[in-house]
């Protein structure tokens, strides 16, 4: 079909740079419905700058971003209606409950299926903690309330920075079966992370080394 | 803070004295018996005061507020020393029962903070023209009520029963030694900007056909308070032990019956 | 779809008032905060009735606008540290309906609590009988423009990681009509004077910045967060 | 060895000054606040200088506690966030001492600042010359003390996570004798009595605090902050 | 020799419980000098809450924990000064510059070596990052902040949370020689993660099953 060959997003030439000193350059890629691409680079690297920029939370310095082949400032609503990006801070509010604090995030968010609130809890192993505040949580626990969102969201475009930071092994296992059936739908996951995923169709992106890497 | 830290194991008979369990059930026995006794004294205060004690001179039967007036008074300042002490039972002997009684200890408080703060107010306005007056007396009672108000936001403050206990009895302590310098201060903010043109009804000059009555209403109103204290305190046990066995077999008893 | 038209605006006033009621001893708090400082007021100054009443509607602005200032500082920082600012900024709505959910929820629990009390304090303060009225009235209508010109304030300082000085700052000086037309509207209807006049500026000036306030933050928002 | 003995104290006030350095415009806008303010209140009250001179001590005192309550708040807050507080509560020095520290650091930051700015004050509210003095000395043992209750209360609301109006509920009624022997400080120098009385109470006051409030604070900490 | 007889730190029976709810019980085990523990376990399941009860800012609700033979609470003093706890959160101030934020860290801390503090914020990776502000730095940056408190501190017992949460794959090599390192010193480490260690000494606790694992 001709839809598969625009890509769903395409990175060209993207560069980015803070008070003069760049960070990175000429970063080029693109993904297409049912990839995994995980951005790879030490620490300082600029993983999370690179998917703030997609956000478009950031400005680049150089270079576009295209969804579906137009520039993502000119489809702006319709870009930000189909991503959805869980960052280090998992915007949780500590004061409410995990249920109030998704029933929130599926509020604004532009896109949701059917999944009910309950049951999406229920799914990342929080059954019998929705109904106390989320400071009462452990740092995994906090973590899974907002990744519960992932079950929820209808967006095709999922950008996740280190979704598996202080998650169980059994979680991590979860996480990457999740993906799996969001590609496998015709969705697209960019994600950075340390840690090795178990997936088969992972593409890997070095940001140090600015290439790409056939795993 | 050693007074924080666990009591020694002689003092072992008096957290058995303060269990909860023993409370409820003594406590039970004690209730029917107070409650008459408080019931009693107010009905006989209230009527003698009522009915029977004569009019006042100057303000005639509007002076008859003076018999909840002032008990209320009375009791809301020595109320909020006796959740003080509670409280420092609790973090010294870490008693359970008695951060329980603190908790109940200061809503009643502030009720009668109120009651008094109401009445007077009710008895200003014929006496002074007015319902609020920046009078010593009466600002030390408002400031009393913030000191209540801030206890009781702090108990529904936390989530955890314990910490919501600690720190409203460290704040209820650190209000105790803060009551009588404010009252002093209080007064002195008074005399200072007006020597005394408004004055009380001259109390010690009171009749004594008036007095008794306010006696007997005074120890009526401190019946009162023990009762209204222990049957909070029995629904606060309750709340907070409702996982344990015995309250579970007194509600299947309830139940049962 | 349609439901989700205004979603932004729901979903944020739902949820800030949500997190201000969290507790139930919470919501006396703001009435209680103002009766406090007006017990202090006649403490530092003088407790004669004549006098206090002389400048009781004056302190109750002054204190309207100190609430005002000690809140506002607070109403994006939590947000801002935990992410919930970010995603705000990336939702497909247009960013001033959020942000005008925020400030809504911002007045219902400082600005209307204030009014509402205000008749009490006005008697606790010896307020001449003619002022309840006035006062109500443009207090209803000048807290709603300080919550919205301290937005602006807060958005401009969120990332700056600074305590609320530097905001009221900021504020200040755009505060000064309001505390004017404020205290004009009472003083006018005490001296027997029509006070619709200033209440009539009041009322301008709360139309103006509802208007300007939500898209000068949302500008400023994007500035100052996404960095 | 030696060297560690008091570092508790001496540690962690440099490091709060060093913040507040850091937020450089911050150490200045204590200043500029208090200044605003009073600037704010010939507005809402009254112009005329004679009137204005009588209320002004009281007036310089409601401020300068209205200032340390919005900024008393943050003072645990982002310790508590960030995990320092947790460092704090476990190193093997007294808790009171590195508190102190603190607390010594917030004065030096606000309640300082306020001090030395109130003669300026005092001369826009026209002041009577026989209050200067006073104004001073009041402020400065003054200050202090809401520092130190200001701290008892902090410690008791750190982990709820609230904005600053539950804290000011707590720490209100025991700021009132403060704001009493110092207002009275002044008035009595006005009126050509004898201001000393007062200014020992004041001092008395300070003398309790500091014996007092750094332990109450510790008790606090340890009960909130390991919740 | 007799002192290598007492273990560094011993766990006895330990149990907690919040309001009524237990959350483990009969935990036992103790820690010599060269141990390297770590502590497995589901999200939830109470690893930060053991490290927590281990530096005494909470309070067992039975069980007792004995440094050097001594209760705990008996040996205070000592205890706290020969121990370092990095948790979740890392006590890194952001307004302040790395190396402010060391220079505070040692001079509350007991005991300090002769490190450097520049030397010890170029072995973690932040050579040219030391005079920047905090809240300039990436997440795993701001994580290595605190981790120099590592090289730096004397102390005998590390009770470290989650220290490999954002650090890259260098970053997690270069901790586990630092424990190496600190173990054949004489020293003890009480770690919490789910990431697999590299190392052989590793004895393994899982909280969820109460018990310890031989590996
Ligand atoms: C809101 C207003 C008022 C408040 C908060 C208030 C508060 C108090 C307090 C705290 C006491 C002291 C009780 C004790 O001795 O421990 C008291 C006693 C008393 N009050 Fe009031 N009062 C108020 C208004 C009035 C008014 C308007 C009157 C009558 C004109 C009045 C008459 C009395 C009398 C006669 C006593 C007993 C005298 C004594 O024990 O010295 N009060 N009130
Ligand atoms: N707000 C900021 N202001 C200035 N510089 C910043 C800011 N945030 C990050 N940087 C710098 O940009 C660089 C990239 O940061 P970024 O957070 O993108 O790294 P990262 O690859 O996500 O690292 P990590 O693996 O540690 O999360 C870092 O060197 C950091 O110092
Ligand atoms: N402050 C608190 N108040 C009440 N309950 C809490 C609090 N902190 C944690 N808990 C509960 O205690 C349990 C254990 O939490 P803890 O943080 O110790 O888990 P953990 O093993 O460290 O998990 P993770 O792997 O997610 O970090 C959790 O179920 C959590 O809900
Ligand atoms: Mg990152
Ligand atoms: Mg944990």
């Amino acid at each position: 079909m001709s839809v598969s060959q625009t890509p769903l997003l395409s990175v060209e030439n993207l560069a980015f740079e803070r008070d003069d000193s760049g960070l990175f350059s000429a970063v080029s890629w693109h993904v297409v419905a049912g990839d995994i691409l995980q951005i790879e680079g030490a620490n300082g690297s600029g993983k999370t700058t690179l998917l703030r920029l997609l956000t478009g939370s950031l400005q680049p310095s150089a270079g576009t971003i295209a969804y579906l082949g137009q520039s993502i400032s000119a489809c702006r609503y319709n870009y930000l209606t189909d991503m959805l990006y869980i960052g280090h801070q998992p915007a949780v509010k500590l004061n409410l409950t995990a249920e109030e604090n998704l029933r929130w995030m599926v509020a604004t968010a532009a896109k949701s299926n059917e999944l009910s609130l309950n049951d999406a809890l229920i799914q990342v192993g929080l059954a019998g903690y929705t109904d106390i505040p989320c400071y009462a949580l452990s740092a995994g626990q906090h973590r899974r309330v907002a990744l519960a969102r992932l079950l929820i969201s209808d967006a095709r475009l999922w950008y996740l920075d280190e979704p598996f930071a202080a998650i169980d092994k059994q979680g991590v296992q979860f996480l990457q079966s999740c993906f799996q059936q969001h590609v496998e739908r015709g969705g697209a996951v960019v994600l950075s992370t340390h840690q090795d995923l178990a997936l088969s169709n992972v593409r890997k992106y070095n940001l140090s080394a600015c290439a790409e890497q056939v795993v | 803070m050693t007074w924080l830290s666990n009591g020694s194991p002689s003092w072992q008979w008096f957290h058995r004295l303060g269990s909860p369990r023993w409370f409820y059930h003594r406590s039970g026995r004690w209730l029917p018996w107070l409650s008459l006794a408080a019931l009693l004294v107010l009905l006989n205060g209230l009527v003698w005061g009522l009915a029977f004690a004569p009019e006042d001179a100057k303000q005639g039967n509007s002076f008859r507020i003076i018999y909840i007036h002032v008990p209320a008074a009375f009791l809301a300042q020595s109320g909020y020393f006796i959740m003080a002490i509670a409280g420092a039972i609790g973090l010294i002997w870490k008693m359970k029962i008695s951060y329980m009684v603190m908790k109940s200890a200061a809503p009643i408080g502030a009720v009668l903070t109120f009651i008094a703060l109401f009445t007077g107010a009710v008895w200003g306005k014929p006496t002074w023209g007015a319902y609020w007056v920046w009078d010593a007396r009466i600002t030390s009672m408002l400031i009393l009520l913030f000191l209540y108000a801030g206890v009781i936001a702090l108990q529904y403050a936390y989530h955890s029963v314990d910490a919501a206990s600690k720190a409203s009895a460290i704040l209820a302590l650190v209000g105790t030694v803060n009551i009588p310098i404010i009252n002093k201060s209080v007064d002195w903010w008074y005399t200072l900007h007006q020597p005394a043109t408004i004055k009380l009804t001259s109390a010690p000059s009171m009749h004594m056909d008036m007095f008794m009555p306010l006696l007997v209403m005074i120890v009526g109103f401190y019946l009162f308070y023990a009762v209204a204290l222990i049957l909070h305190t029995r629904n606060e046990i309750l709340r907070r032990e409702r996982k344990t066995s015995w309250v579970r077999e007194l509600a299947n008893a309830k139940a049962g019956r | 779809m349609a439901r989700k038209m205004n979603s932004g605006f729901v979903a944020w006033l739902r949820r800030d008032l949500l997190l201000a009621y969290r507790r139930r001893g919470e919501v006396a708090s703001p009435v209680l905060f103002f009766m406090m400082v007006s017990t202090l007021i006649p403490l530092g100054l003088t407790p004669e009735a004549a006098r206090l009443g002389e400048v009781a509607a004056g302190m109750i602005w002054v204190m309207a606008l100190l609430a005002t200032l000690l809140s506002v500082d607070g109403m994006f920082a939590s947000d801002y540290q935990d992410g919930s600012l970010e995603q705000m900024l990336i939702t497909p709505q247009l960013l001033p309906l959020p942000l005008l959910g925020k400030i809504t929820a911002h007045w219902l629990t400082t600005g209307l609590p204030l009014t509402l009390v205000s008749p009490l304090l006005g008697l606790m303060m010896s307020l001449p009988s003619a002022g309840y009225l006035p006062l109500l009235c443009s207090l209803a209508l000048g807290t709603a423009c300080l919550s919205l010109v301290g937005a602006v304030g807060a958005a401009l300082t969120v990332s700056l990681r600074k305590g609320g000085l530097l905001l009221s700052l900021l504020v200040m000086p755009l505060y000064m009509p309001v505390i004017i037309f404020g205290t004009a509207t009472v003083s006018y209807a005490v001296d027997g004077l029509n006070w619709l006049p200033p209440l009539a500026l009041l009322g301008a000036l709360l139309a103006a910045s509802v208007a300007l306030c939500p898209l000068a933050a949302a500008g400023a928002l994007r500035v100052t967060a996404s960095n």
